[in-house]
């Protein structure tokens, strides 16, 4: 289990995140939504380990793990996507998945289901935006995460690509890892059905968790 | 051959070595202003250990690489906060320290072919290696340029292992590296170590070629030309740095009538390269598209 | 009838970051009017808007505006031109005072008109009170709505004749939204033509004159508030997915 | 009296840093980015002006224009090659690299120009005084004095002045001060050439203390105008100005208490202490925080 507990975060004196606490587990999956700027970039980056909070702890299974490095996190199973894809333009993507041929092959079923094996010999510039999100999170997929945070995968998708791409997390996302999606299309969120924690003003608006 | 080529030919292939190195840093996304520092030591270190101690030439450059990589690794480790033009400062400092110091190594001996070992900056004299092992200038040639093809060797191989191509990714973006687990700090320490060792390497043979060092020899303008040769040949593959070497020593010095502009040539001509070409002739990307065709090619 | 178009744009086509934002859009602007520019996140509004302010250059495709071509042309003469972007989170320079600010906002003028330059600056402060109480104070360090405030008051400075507006709702509070929305209507009232981008659809459902509804940067919909309420398209698209 | 003599000396010296490090603090205040071909820039500018004086023979009243005028061109050529076609962010390394090759084409077009080693260069002819038991030199205290005026002027005009608005606007975000309008382009032309400016103020005074013009100008600028700006904080005028007085300073007693070679030694110790300790330099941290934080926004 995942905890975050009282975390606080300040930009440039300014209030982003003021005491938030929730746990994942899992085998859930979580919808975290709220307008632009509420803080669920921030609340995603923290529990990755790309910022550290100004207070709070992050507990994994019970160790604090507050002031890990992303990387190690990384390696502890939590896992993310980013906002704008991050993808080297002088590499096709293969190279971009930064695993081996045999797990490649291995995995043959998954890149062929997601639409994605026809472009693995392109740049990114030459693939359309939902497969690169597709590839992102195959990236981390092959790498057996514990924790999975997308971070708005909706962004720049047509509603049939929201559809297409909702039956690709159902149908690759095992049961037993935690996926957390920072949204603030509820449609998605619906589709994969997902708990909806709300933020608003740095805090989950209680009470509002829609099953 | 003539003399006059050989001897173009050795420098050629000596300052590649400086070129590589400054290529390892780059390829881990910094701007080493300081290589030229670990070539110097090299030097020293091979020059002591030949001279001074008669060690083997094998030995002697192996203690070239050991020691200037442990330089190059204290960099490495000073300057773990800072990146971009920062680190590309700090490593300019460190250079110039290490270098300034040899002005203050003195330890001389006599000997019946005269004074030896490090004379602060009168320099070190009587690197009598080549003539007391009889090794004629096409040998050294062939001794330099052998340790150079296997290096590059090396890297080409290296070039597809997960080592590299992690430190590329570190290099590219620091952020989507360490979401993948990878640790950027172990890949920046071993990068630049490593790239110490192999400019000390070069600044070995070096010593023993020149049969003279001094350490107004080790300055800036060196580790720039090192620098600017792999930037401008590419960061895509290792022959990069070899390119940029044959630009400038090839083309340049060697058309004697262009030699005495040479370096009003080269300096506009670095700068045209990267307005055209930021990434350097042998760009990632080029290299890249040239593997996709050999792939479909091979697949048709 | 025949209203004047302040700004017409044809079939057009620009890449931003690697993508292909805009796949050929046709919107036009009508003089005085407010028109806006609904979609989800990375329909390309704001690549739309970058576009016409000269910050990125079309692959393809017209911008004409007051019946001049003015693809292409860099930002500068377009704000000479009387044309303003107000961008979106703000970005105003964090680090200059307010007054610093909008003196900025009036860069074209500031050499020659310096004292048309205060007073125009006083009437900011006239209208923006806030404004007047923060003038010695750094931009960076005011609140969200404060600075969305600056935002818009720093491209008054130019005497826009068409305001176009990046988002002015992303992340303040409802309150202070609706605040914004009353600045933008009134502005409209007096005469300043204004293209508003939006996520907050139903937000801007209450003060606009025409819609133009974008999705995978390409124009879906455009008409009148008439016809996009009559319409079921934006609810099927997109409002009823908003979480905002 | 020793102690206060050599601290006294220091100082004076370390004006002449700070006159470079100002130019150096403006083009890195404006545009983030380090000119490292500053340094044979104004040497060039100084070159050139010898050049013509040597065929036209004009007195220092024509002289001195002549120095700025082909120091500002120098600059605008450095950074027309250099800066102006690398103006994205991956450009910030490229463009320091650029500027390194551009560093060696000029002083070579620079030796060119002037052929001889050493070549004399037309000294201000300022007497030495003593107060008490100090020593004072005449022309260091001049120097002293233009590097405060320099440092006091462009301080006013970048913080008090419209112009100066356009300038920091520009330093904080060049791409909304494009969206107001604003040319910056031709900003940063505008601010290489008054760096231009000042900087063959401070080549100069510098080398009428020295009576003489050696090919080393350039670098020797470069480092310590480098040197002095990093200790002072990067972008900061007024950390320019105190960071090349407290390199004077260091280096004067440095120096004297283990020898010549010391200088240098210290020049780049304090450098490297300043880069790993506090990076920002000692009054500008918050221009690096702001970089970091911008760099790292995911």
């Amino acid at each position: 289990m995942l905890e975050l507990k009282g975390l606080k975060k300040l930009f440039d004196g300014i209030s982003v995140l003021n005491g938030v606490n929730i746990s994942f587990q899992q085998g859930t999956k979580i919808g975290l939504s709220g307008g632009n700027g509420t803080g669920k970039s921030t609340l995603l980056n923290i529990a990755t380990g790309f910022l550290t909070p100004e207070e709070g702890a992050i507990i994994l299974n019970g160790d604090n793990i507050t002031h890990f490095e992303a990387w190690k996190l990384s390696r502890l199973g939590v896992k993310r996507t980013f906002q704008k894809v991050r993808f080297n333009e002088a590499l096709i993507l293969k190279e971009q998945l930064y695993t081996n041929n045999e797990i490649i092959k291995k995995n043959r079923d998954m890149l062929e289901g997601a639409g994605i094996i026809d472009y693995l010999y392109s740049f990114p510039n030459e693939v359309p935006l939902p497969i690169l999100r597709k590839i992102e999170i195959i990236r981390a997929l092959l790498d057996r995460p514990k924790y999975l945070f997308l971070d708005e995968p909706s962004a720049g998708m047509a509603a049939t690509d929201l559809h297409n791409f909702g039956e690709f997390l159902k149908e690759y996302i095992d049961a037993d890892i935690c996926l957390v999606v920072v949204e603030h299309r509820l449609e998605l969120m619906k589709k994969i059905d997902a708990n909806i924690c709300e933020l608003r003003d740095g805090k989950f608006v209680s009470g509002n968790i829609i099953v | 051959m003539s003399l006059y080529l050989v001897t173009i030919l050795t420098n050629m292939t000596l300052i590649s070595f400086i070129a590589i190195s400054a290529y390892l840093i780059l390829i881990v996304g910094e701007v080493s202003f300081g290589q030229q520092a670990f070539f110097g030591i090299g030097a020293y270190v091979t020059a002591t250990s030949t001279a001074l101690l008669g060690l083997d030439l094998v030995i002697a450059l192996f203690f070239a690489f050991i020691v200037s990589a442990s330089f190059a690794l204290v960099l490495s480790f000073l300057t773990v906060r800072l990146s971009g033009l920062y680190f590309a400062v700090a490593s300019l400092c460190f250079a110039e320290l290490l270098r300034l110091s040899l002005y203050k190594v003195e330890y001389t001996v006599e000997t019946n072919s005269g004074t030896i070992g490090p004379n602060g900056p009168e320099g070190f004299q009587n690197i009598r290696w080549i003539f007391e092992n009889n090794i004629s200038p096409e040998n050294f040639l062939i001794i330099a340029l052998s340790s150079l093809l296997a290096l590059i060797l090396f890297l080409i191989f290296m070039e597809s292992s997960k080592l590299f191509k992690n430190a590329r990714l570190v290099g590219k973006d620091q952020i989507v590296a360490q979401s993948i687990g990878i640790k950027p700090f172990v890949y920046r320490v071993s990068f630049i170590t490593l790239a110490g060792g192999v400019a000390g390497f070069g600044g070995g043979l070096f010593a023993l070629f020149n049969t003279y060092i001094e350490p107004s020899m080790f300055g800036i303008m060196l580790g720039v030309h090192g620098l600017a040769y792999s930037i401008i040949g590419g960061l895509g593959y290792p022959l990069g740095p070899l390119l940029g070497v044959f630009i400038d020593i090839g083309l340049l010095e060697s058309v004697r009538f262009l030699s005495e502009y040479r370096m009003i040539l080269f300096g506009g001509l670095v700068a045209a390269i990267l307005i055209i070409f930021p990434e350097g002739i042998i760009s990632p990307r080029l290299v890249s598209r040239i593997k996709r065709n050999l792939v479909k090619k091979t697949n048709a | 009838m025949e209203e004047k178009k302040i700004l017409e744009v044809e079939g057009l086509e620009t890449s931003y970051d690697m993508i292909k934002a805009l796949k050929g859009v046709s919107i036009s602007a009508i003089t005085g009017k407010l028109t806006c520019i609904l979609g989800p996140n990375g329909a390309g509004k704001s690549t739309l808007l970058f576009t016409l302010a000269g910050i990125l250059n079309p692959d393809r495709g017209k911008v004409i505006f007051e019946g001049e071509d003015i693809t292409n042309q860099q930002t500068s003469n377009l704000v000479e031109k009387g044309l303003a972007l107000v961008p979106e989170n703000r970005l105003i320079f964090p680090h200059l005072t307010v007054q610093e600010n909008l003196l900025a906002g009036a860069y074209a003028r500031l050499a020659k008109e310096r004292e048309i330059v205060e007073q125009d600056i006083s009437e900011m402060y006239a209208r923006f009170p806030v404004l007047k109480e923060r003038s010695s104070q750094l931009g960076g360090t005011m609140s969200g709505g404060e600075q969305q405030m600056l935002a818009v008051a720093r491209a008054l400075m130019s005497k826009p004749k068409l305001l176009l507006m990046d988002e002015p709702s992303v992340g303040l509070a409802p309150l202070i939204v609706g605040e914004i929305f009353s600045i933008i209507k009134q502005l409209n009232e007096e005469g300043i033509s204004i293209v508003l981008v939006e996520q907050n659809a139903s937000k801007a459902l209450e003060i606009g004159d025409y819609f133009y509804l974008l999705d995978q940067g390409k124009q879906i919909f455009g008409g009148s508030r008439e016809a996009i309420l009559k319409e079921n398209i934006i609810k099927k698209a997109y409002l009823g997915e908003s979480a905002g | 009296m020793e102690y206060i003599q050599i601290s006294i000396d220091g100082i004076l010296y370390g004006s002449s840093y700070s006159l470079i490090a100002l130019g150096f603090s403006l083009v890195f205040g404006v545009m983030r980015r380090i000119n490292l071909a500053y340094g044979s820039s104004l040497l060039l500018g100084i070159a050139a002006a010898l050049w013509v004086e040597n065929k036209l023979n004009f007195s220092i009243i024509f002289f001195i224009p002549t120095v700025l005028i082909f120091c500002s061109l120098s600059n605008l050529y450095v950074e027309r090659v250099c800066f102006a076609p690398h103006n994205t962010k991956a450009g910030v390394v490229v463009s320091m690299i650029s500027s390194f090759a551009i560093w060696m084409q000029l002083d070579e077009i620079s030796a060119q120009l002037l052929p001889d080693r050493t070549h004399s260069f037309p000294s201000l002819e300022v007497s030495t005084f003593e107060f008490g038991e100090l020593f004072f030199r005449g022309d260091q205290i001049l120097n002293i004095f233009i590097a405060f005026i320099i440092s006091a002027i462009l301080f006013l005009a970048v913080y008090k002045t419209k112009y100066g608005i356009i300038l920091r606007a520009v330093s904080n975000s060049a791409d909304t001060a494009k969206l107001m309008g604003c040319n910056t382009n031709l900003v940063n032309s505008l601010t290489f050439i008054v760096a231009g400016v000042i900087g063959g103020i401070a080549a100069f005074l510098v080398l009428s203390t020295e009576s003489q013009v050696t090919p080393l100008f350039g670098f020797w600028c470069t480092l310590k105008g480098l040197v002095a700006m990093m200790i002072g904080g990067l972008g900061s005028l007024v950390g320019a100005f105190w960071g090349g007085l407290l390199l004077g300073l260091l280096e004067a007693h440095l120096s004297y208490q283990f020898g010549p070679v010391f200088r240098e030694i210290t020049t780049f110790s304090i450098l490297l202490i300043v880069l790993i300790i506090r990076p920002g330099g000692l009054m500008g941290v918050n221009i690096y925080k702001d970089l970091k934080s911008r760099d790292e926004r995911i």
